[in-house]
């Protein structure tokens, strides 16, 4: 998801370089209430930590695998505020030091891996919680369901940079088909991995979750950690997920052929993008041979989401089993 | 003649960095002995130990378990056989509790339900710490860690076990009673340690060790009554001790 | 991902660039890259200029071209999609060995692939030529906000230390016998996720704890400052320098 | 009457977690003296360490160095005054060299050029680390790391000393180099530690501490000599070691 430079046009990258200045600069002045000295180094600690979660990759399906963005686990860790500069820092480091992501497109990275995902993850999180009873079990489904959404949310937003400043070439219709279908995917490693930190952070740290500090946890209260909880809410993620592929895909895909559907799962699932378990860049959530574009793709994401999620309970199941049984 | 429990020979090393570390360390241990091995901070005891159970890889030379090498193929068993204490507790202990640290290494080799309460809880009852059981290991003070991580040992019920300065930070009574549980538990052991007085009440024999070889084996006593040998590795008795009296 | 990766990027060495003060080579580079970015794709030879003035600054740097090149692998996934451009675009097409190819295709694929590289190429020898720790002290002079480069600055610190945790933790868990199978990833990855997030921060904690009893207050102290003089800047713009007249030239004739 | 050194009035403290550690603990230490803190794992030493320069900050109670209350105006002179050395080494050493490390103190007190330098040679020469100076500090051994540990304390230059477990993971030369530094400095001292006779070697007075309180405070021959103190507190000296012997 790092743009390099020159893969938007100079103005809106330019204009997205104001926008997340704007935005930062107003994070800076509500954060700097808050940060006192003790807590610079603790921003810079969550700052690290989601920079390495983001250099890990996790298998969603079929040779495909995402990673992290965490702009959601930042929100509920230390806040929206001090979550936005967190972000901002992290996909900034990336730029400058890892030259991870180009200059020129440092304030379109920084609106799409932090500013959104940090507002919308958090935004939904609050949303999610005002709905639920306020215990540890719904932190960490309102935390999940936040970390789904800004990854979806952030997807989109790259198309539509794309259609204002993109070079052209490629049907705005067939990226955002595959952008949000991938996504929808790498979205639900997303939830489930804020939802298990959070859950183990909560355990033994409830200070230090600012999501729990909003609505009053205390330590007792944390104690009753439902395990359940993100079991429960991943099937949520899932019914979501289902339900976005079914409403948005069919509006988006026009009409792709097959070459050019591979074609962009080939430059933009995440996995091409990284290292580790790149062996088949070929994202092939495409169904062969069903005919009819909308349907193709529909098709192809409920098979995805049903290979999620058969892997998801073979993995439960397996882990049930050799979980480490001495709980009383 | 038996198969060594533990057979080191010429084996080197060096870090990623380029320090050289091993140089042709070589030495075996028969099943059932308890080895001291000494010598002067940064001679190369801890990386020797990590050759111990494969978590390196010797360069040149080879190590065999019990007449397993150290390769691939055999590295769980090896494990399961090979306990090791690390020297840094923070290295050992990385679960949410203490409970499910020291139950960890036995569920990998499928133990479950009573079995592993009660493994557990003799483990943690051994060293002492079974009061703590449900804390997280990294809010105890560093005694009590050290205790956790010789628990999270025993409770593999290993044939051998290796301690990297198990007594450092153990006041003094917990020392002792580490002791006891050592000389209690009847298995093959190697022992790195700078307490020399410990390593003679612990172990018959004493392996010296400096810059990456070992230079001297032999009973314990001996080793400490040479006075040249004890000199030249930075080895020295503390006050008013004498490695010869009687006990 | 072991051990010091932040220390991976500097390659040591006693170069014009090494020495030139952090805050000027990030205004060059940032200008740099603007000049790339805003060249229109049409004006190839502009794209020379700028592909010249960058192998310059890995000739001055005497990096390696290896080097280089394997840092550049970073831009593949963009690579292969600007590749697919030209096969799947509409407009007008042409034939080169019997594929029909869309002008427009062609056209930003080539852009895509150009400008990102010369971005990515002229980061690198930022990053080569600076230290992080210079790096962030060059962000403050120009005036960065504070409260950004001191978190960046524990950020890059506190990467050692969660590496170190995660190295520590991984070394324990393979010596009791655990065997990682795939399976289990998604699994044992948000568990040591969590634990990895708790241990590091109290460790990072206790190393707070240790910097403040040494009369840490918020601010690295500078071992031996750099000065920046007004030369060090114009050497240090004279590359971008010509690489807006070559944006200028080619904009004013489009 | 001079003013003390270091008091500490009736001090308790619990973590965040709700463990209470300490109850009410309370001692004074006047200028140029030595002090040995003795006490089973879990006492509260460590954390009764990290009240002597505010890293922690009293619940009740409270801490004055040199007439200075331990409160945020005073805090920067406070940590000048005193230095600690951590129990664990990697909790002190964080920056990219050994030598880097060593400056962080005096820099931060606005020490620079050739008499940063001077000091930072002169305190790794004291542990014996100069030849180390340009490594990072995690490719050390743990015994290595401790002495750099003591030398970034050493190179601020405090009037107060405070070590935690000095003279774990040290070989037995070094940890008679260090009391050979130590007793050389001639600055007021405060030395956790579980190693009895060292402490009698160092210290002329002892204090006891248990389950978050000092119950025991005198010249530390006699609490060595007190046997019942000794065992109530888990403290016991080495197999034929005399504290009455003469040195
Ligand atoms: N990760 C590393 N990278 C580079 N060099 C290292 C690393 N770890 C240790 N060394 C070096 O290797 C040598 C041996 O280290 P090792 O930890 O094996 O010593 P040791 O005998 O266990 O010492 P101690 O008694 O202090 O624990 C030392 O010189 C040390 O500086
Ligand atoms: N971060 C923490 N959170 C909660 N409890 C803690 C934490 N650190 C220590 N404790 C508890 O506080 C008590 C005192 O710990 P402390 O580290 O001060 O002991 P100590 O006297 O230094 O012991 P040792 O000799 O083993 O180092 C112990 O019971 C320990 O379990
Ligand atoms: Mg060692
Ligand atoms: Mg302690």
């Amino acid at each position: 998801m790092h743009i390099p430079d020159g893969f938007i046009n100079g103005m809106t990258s330019l204009g997205a370089g104001v926008v997340a200045a704007s935005s930062l600069a107003a994070g800076l002045r509500r954060a700097g209430k808050v940060l006192q000295d003790r807590q610079i180094p603790l921003a810079g600690l969550v700052a690290a930590f989601i920079f390495v979660l983001q250099m890990l990759n996790f298998p969603v399906i079929g040779g495909m695998s995402g990673h992290l963005i965490g702009g959601a686990l930042a929100a509920v860790l230390v806040g929206p505020w001090i979550g936005l500069v967190v972000m901002t820092v992290v996909v900034t480091v990336q730029a400058l030091l890892f030259a991870d992501g180009g200059l020129s497109a440092l304030g379109l990275n920084v609106i799409n891996m932090g500013v959104l995902t940090v507002i919308i993850g958090w935004l939904a999180f609050r949303l999610v919680m005002t709905l639920l009873p306020k215990n540890a079990t719904s932190i960490l489904a309102a935390g999940a369901f936040g970390a789904w959404l800004s990854v979806v949310v952030s997807s989109l937003a790259f198309v539509g940079e794309y259609s204002i400043g993109g070079g052209g070439g490629a049907p705005l219709s067939t990226v955002l088909a595959a952008m949000a279908g991938t996504h929808a995917l790498i979205g639900i490693g997303e939830g489930l991995i804020t939802a298990g930190v959070l859950g183990a952070v909560l355990a033994v740290r409830p200070d230090l979750v600012y999501g729990a500090q909003v609505f009053g946890l205390r330590h007792t209260e944390v104690a009753a950690l439902n395990r359940r909880a993100v079991g429960l809410f991943v099937a949520g993620g899932i019914a979501v997920a289902v339900l976005l592929v079914t409403l948005v895909a069919p509006l988006a895909s026009d009409d792709p052929d097959g070459l050019e559907r591979v074609a962009i799962d080939l430059g933009f699932s995440e996995e091409a993008e990284d290292h580790s378990l790149g062996d088949s860049p070929l994202a092939d959530y495409e169904a062969d041979g069903v005919e009819g574009e909308g349907l193709g793709t529909v098709v192809a994401g409920l098979i995805g989401l049903g290979a999620t999620f058969a892997v998801g309970a073979v993995l439960m199941l397996g882990a049930r089993r050799r979980r480490v049984r001495v709980d009383r | 003649m038996s198969i060594p429990a533990l057979e080191v020979v010429s084996l080197s090393y060096h870090y990623p960095d380029g320090t050289e570390v091993l140089r042709e360390a070589g030495f075996h241990i028969h099943p059932g002995e308890r080895v001291a091995l000494l010598g002067p901070n940064g001679a190369g005891k801890t990386t020797l130990v990590f050759h111990l159970n494969g978590i390196f890889r010797p360069e040149t030379g080879s190590v065999q378990v019990a007449g397993l090498p150290v390769e691939d193929e055999n590295l769980m068993e090896i494990r399961r056989r090979v306990g090791i204490v690390f020297q840094d507790p923070d290295d050992q202990l990385f679960m949410p509790t203490v409970r499910q640290d020291v139950a960890f290494g036995p569920a990998n080799y499928g133990v479950e339900g009573d079995e592993l309460r009660t493994r557990v809880s003799d483990a943690l009852s051994a060293v002492g710490m079974l009061h703590v059981a449900d804390r997280p290991p990294h809010h105890l003070s560093l005694g009590q860690r050290r205790r956790v991580a010789v628990a999270t040992v025993l409770a593999m019920r290993p044939e051998i076990v290796v301690l990297d300065e198990p007594s450092s930070n153990l006041d003094p009574a917990s020392r002792r009673e580490l002791a006891d549980i050592l000389t209690a538990l009847d298995i093959t052991m190697l022992m790195v340690t700078h307490d020399l007085p410990y390593a003679l009440e612990l172990c018959p024999r004493a392996l010296v060790m400096n810059d990456g070889s070992i230079i001297a084996d032999g009973p314990t006593r001996e080793v400490l009554s040479n006075r040249e040998l004890m000199k030249a590795n930075r080895l020295e008795l503390p006050l008013g001790f004498d490695p010869n009296f009687d006990r | 991902m072991a051990g010091t990766h932040t220390h991976a990027l500097f390659v040591h060495g006693d170069s014009e660039l090494h020495r030139l003060p952090a805050s000027t080579k990030l205004g060059a580079l940032g200008l740099f890259v603007l000049a790339v970015v805003l060249t229109p794709r049409e004006a190839v030879w502009a794209f020379g200029v700028h592909a010249g003035l960058a192998l310059l600054g890995v000739w001055i740097a005497g990096l390696k071209p290896m080097f280089v090149a394997r840092r550049l692998l970073l831009e593949i996934p963009f690579v292969l999609f600007a590749l697919f451009l030209p096969c799947i675009g509409g407009g007008e097409q042409i034939e080169v060995i019997g594929l029909s190819l869309s002008v427009d295709g062609l056209w930003s694929g080539w852009n895509i692939v150009v400008k990102g590289t010369l971005g990515l190429a002229a980061s690198i020898v930022l990053t080569a030529t600076t230290t992080v720790p210079d790096i962030l002290s060059g962000l403050d002079r120009l005036r960065v906000p504070r409260l950004i480069t001191s978190i960046a600055g524990f950020m890059v610190r506190y990467l050692d230390v969660i590496a170190g945790e995660m190295h520590r933790m991984r070394m324990a868990m393979l010596s009791r016998g655990y065997s990682p199978r795939w399976i289990w990833q998604l699994k044992a990855y948000t568990a040591s996720a969590g634990a990895l997030f708790i241990r590091s921060y109290e460790r990072g904690e206790r190393v707070y704890f240790a910097m403040t009893a040494r009369g840490f207050t918020g601010h690295m102290p500078s071992f031996g400052d750099e000065q920046v003089r007004p030369a060090d800047w114009v050497r240090a713009v004279s590359v971008p320098a010509v690489a807006w007249v070559a944006a200028g030239w080619a904009l004013a004739v489009a």
